[in-house]
């Protein structure tokens, strides 16, 4: 019987801290997003198909075009290594990134939909009774869909701990470096360690149903 | 007081809207028609919540919207009261927070919400969520909280639709006498002409987009212009007419003496008021009466006609009533005989507003 | 002809259902009260769309439900023609396939489809989807497929609500030439009046979660029992009495004289009819004249007491009427005082189902 | 410059054939469990929580207690080892039931809420006209939320073409025999082979892009 840290060392910490930058990246573009998807802007139907489209595409794809992209002789990898010095690929940015665009239509297409459905009367009244946008959001849009949020937030976190094909892609599954809880399990497994798979597998499974319990309360699944 | 007048063309869709209006700043403009004559629509282009293809609008000497000119005011700085439908009372805020949400600045909020809070009889409410209110109270804080905005004009969809009946006779009466001292220019859409009877001093009449009608409240129920505004004010019997011979029409429905006026081209259409004809033993329009129903202060006969299209009267309960089922002759007087077109093709029947007139 | 007899009581949340209804197989009863009264509750429970955790339900001699034997006869089973609210006619088929999709089986299908369409003056919308028919015209498919059916029991939510108001009245003829000789207990639920008053043979009123009274329509309309029942059927003027001396009625809104059956219990309300009181010069009730609003064959006051409770009273056009806004006294004839107790408490206000009375 | 079939000689086809296989299984599951999942049955709440947990539960994790129970020594896949000397890991059975999985929730949960929303009153009205729920379900519910059928299908149908998590654990990646389209973009990436991979990867995209636009036209994304 091996502990849990010793099955895998760094994993535990860094699932967390990829959670915990992932959790305040949606709380400020999944809200705004959100928002701006439920307004009548501008190229609306443009902004919608890319932040939905990782609802479809398949991550391994995914990761491969943002490999493309962001490797040393992509188009922006190339640029960030030159003048910044700073490659994306393989590092903790990395696995921030996939598990942010496998997660973003998760946080915001349901407070869209919420806004769509509950505050769009709210908005007009805000507006008629003399407040701008940026008011109305914070007094009237958040508390309103605050469950919605709340949801959203919580499918976003929690595909940040079960992503796998873009995190395999971007990140490059490095033992001590890249390699998440999700990957601890399938590495352990492949190395025929299968009490160190089993207790991490149990522990994801904890968290995950925490988080399902949560989404259930809300009536969001 | 400054009015407010408006041009506007908005098309969505199989919906178009095209109209011109103006509605001055003392008493209160009933609006209605038909479910989608554009009735919700107008009030949202005024309130700014939708922008029309082409269009002018003043408030006073200021303008809010002029396509040409490139100039369109958002709702936040129109200043107009908006009751929605159902009232957008904001469910995580008590009811006096929900009316302190507009206050402008430099007032004092306390005051002024405790102001209307008894003004509409909510004091006891104050620290309740809209969600534990009743129709009739909601109702009341979204006026309240509509008002102590300061508008400068005040628009209100189906303000008593969500109410029960038996509290709109009262509400209906809070809201006059809470608009009444406003002095701004206040607009209602119904379908209810209850609330047009009891509240509006002037009526709107709105078919597929347009302004049919629109002047002084018992002028336009006396004389409706033509028969579909006179069905939408609910005028009962509108009988087409097949042939005019000297001074009598003719239709499937039978045929009745009526007046016609020699300059106008000949009526499509005459209506029966309801009020003046008569059982009779000698000549007269046969019916066959289907109903009579006691009404209070007289009785209401529903009849088919020859072609079994519906014939309401009122006979005063002085009168002997037929047997529902029985046939009988009805005797119709010339002047309850009113003939109309079916549309109505004038230029303008908008009625001018009564500072330029 | 059998009738219906059902038993029920019910609870969900914060709603509770608790009655005892008998409806005869001959002419429609109309079921009226406030927005959440379990009116609508009551039409599911009968027809098996909700099962009641106690009760009966009879039709003739056949048991469609008994909690305590343990029947609950299915919906489709029970044979009720329910239309809903909003019609729920099926989108993706044509309006002579809605009609058709209920017909018994041994039916010759076409026949009876050409018939209802007739019947319902819908023959050129045969082929049209749903989605191209006005609010009007659904309503009439909705009715064509229940009846279609064959059904021993029609049930109908709100039938008229969703149509506009100038349509209604034609409709309502219509609803009643093709229910006429159907020969089942028909149950309407409605919130408007004038549904009640053109097609209702019986009314019956309920309020939270009972029924509070069920009779022929003018012994309702004319002696509705308690004051709560009397504002659901409009009875416009109902005021708190505080105090009785002798044959006084005394409130915060003034004193009338009354008469008074020794028998009761002193009454906590007097109705004022609002037919009968008219403006005097001399002694009298006072009132401030708000409105008066020409009804055409009458005039309608509305006035405010000396609490500010409204007051509503009808003129005949012969009498004169006081301005808006003066104060005025008004005479109020003894036979147009009916006192009530706020809420009944006697045991059985069901009207006996005359076939066993 | 290889051609495509050369890339991955197996896994084109081993991807259609899975996706075929589970198309038909959500033509079947899917509809009836919306169906029933909308009506008001017994242990509603469970039934709904079992099927919905995939999407909030890692792949990962799902993919190892799958492996568990139906690996040889596992309570399922033991007995079926003894009684049909079947062994269902690592075969093309493990790939259908790891899309199966995966993908089940997006076929039911959109049917479901089609169904609440705009059938309800249709289900009722054809029972007071005298249908049964076989009746019901075939002449009115399918015909009225097939647009959210079609949509939850291809939904479905598009996770399996992306499914990597489940299928790595429950399939094992095994070149020639379990490597189904994501996984062989995954090997050429690890093999260096990026020609390959990104000729995969935009099959892949193609496929996947014209399966959102089905359901951007659909309205459902």
């Amino acid at each position: 019987m091996t502990s849990l840290v010793a099955c895998a060392p760094a994993s535990l910490a860094l699932s967390l801290q990829v959670a915990g930058v992932v959790l305040l990246l949606f709380l400020v573009c999944g809200i705004a997003l959100g928002y701006l998807l439920s307004q009548p802007i501008p190229l609306r139907g443009l902004l919608d198909a890319i932040i939905s489209l990782p609802l479809v595409f398949p991550p391994i794809a995914i990761g491969f075009f943002l490999l493309m992209a962001f490797g040393r002789h992509g188009a922006i990898g190339g640029w960030l290594h030159q003048t910044l010095d700073w490659e994306l690929v393989f590092s903790f940015q990395a696995l921030v990134l996939a598990s942010f665009v496998a997660g973003l239509p998760l946080v915001a297409k349901p407070i869209q939909s919420a806004i769509e459905g509950s505050a769009r009367d709210l908005i007009e009244a805000a507006y008629t009774l003399g407040k701008g946008r940026m008011e109305t959001l914070i007094l009237v849009v958040i508390p309103v869909v605050r469950r919605s949020i709340v949801a959203g937030l919580t499918l976003g976190v929690g595909r940040s701990f079960g992503e796998v094909g873009i995190t395999l892609m971007l990140g490059g599954n490095i033992i001590g470096s890249t390699e998440t809880l999700s990957l601890a399990i399938y590495n352990r497994v492949l190395d025929g360690d299968f009490d160190c798979a089993a207790k991490l597998s149990m522990l994801l499974g904890l968290v995950s149903l925490g988080l399902f319990f949560l989404l259930r309360r809300l009536g969001r699944l | 007081m400054p009015d407010l007048q408006a041009t506007l063309s908005f098309a969505r869709k199989d919906f178009a809207l095209d109209l011109d209006i103006g509605i001055p700043a003392d008493g209160i403009t009933a609006l209605l028609g038909p479910s989608g004559c554009g009735k919700s629509t107008l009030l949202r282009l005024l309130a700014g919540l939708e922008t029309p293809h082409q269009g002018h609008i003043r408030h006073g000497d200021r303008i809010w919207l002029d396509r040409a000119m490139d100039i369109n005011l958002a709702p936040r700085h129109r200043r107009v009261g908006f009751m929605f439908q159902d009232y957008a009372l904001f469910p995580h805020l008590s009811v006096a927070r929900n009316i302190a949400f507009g206050l402008r600045r430099g007032v004092d909020k306390a005051a002024c919400v405790r102001f209307w809070l008894d003004r509409l009889s909510l004091r006891p409410l104050a620290e309740r969520k809209p969600s534990a209110l009743s129709g009739g109270q909601r109702q009341r804080v979204a006026l309240a909280r509509a008002l102590a905005a300061e508008p400068q004009v005040l628009l209100l969809d189906e303000p008593f639709s969500a109410v029960d009946f038996s509290l709109r006779q009262e509400l209906r009466l809070m809201f006059q006498e809470a608009v009444a001292d406003a002095g701004i220019p206040v607009v209602l859409v119904t379908h209810d002409l209850e609330d047009v009877r009891q509240v509006a001093d002037r009526v709107g009449v709105m078919i597929d987009g347009q302004l049919r009608r629109l002047g002084p409240a018992e002028d336009v129920f006396a004389r409706p212009g033509d028969a579909e505004v006179a069905r939408v004010l609910g005028w009962p019997n509108t009988l087409a007419v097949q042939a005019w011979e000297r001074d009598t029409a003719r239709g499937a429905w039978g045929q009745v003496a009526a007046s016609l006026d020699p300059l106008m081209r000949p009526p499509e259409v005459i209506a029966i008021h309801p009020d003046g004809p008569t059982p009779t033993s000698g000549q007269g329009l046969p019916v066959e009466v289907t109903r009579v129903t006691d009404m209070g202060g007289y009785h209401a006969l529903l009849c088919r006609l020859a072609d079994r299209s519906p014939l309401r009267i009122h006979l005063p309960k002085s009168s002997p009533v037929p047997r529902p089922g029985s046939s009988a002759r009805l005797a119709i007087p010339r002047e309850c005989v009113i003939p109309l077109r079916e549309r109505s093709t004038a230029p303008n029947l908008t009625y001018p507003n009564p500072r330029h007139a």
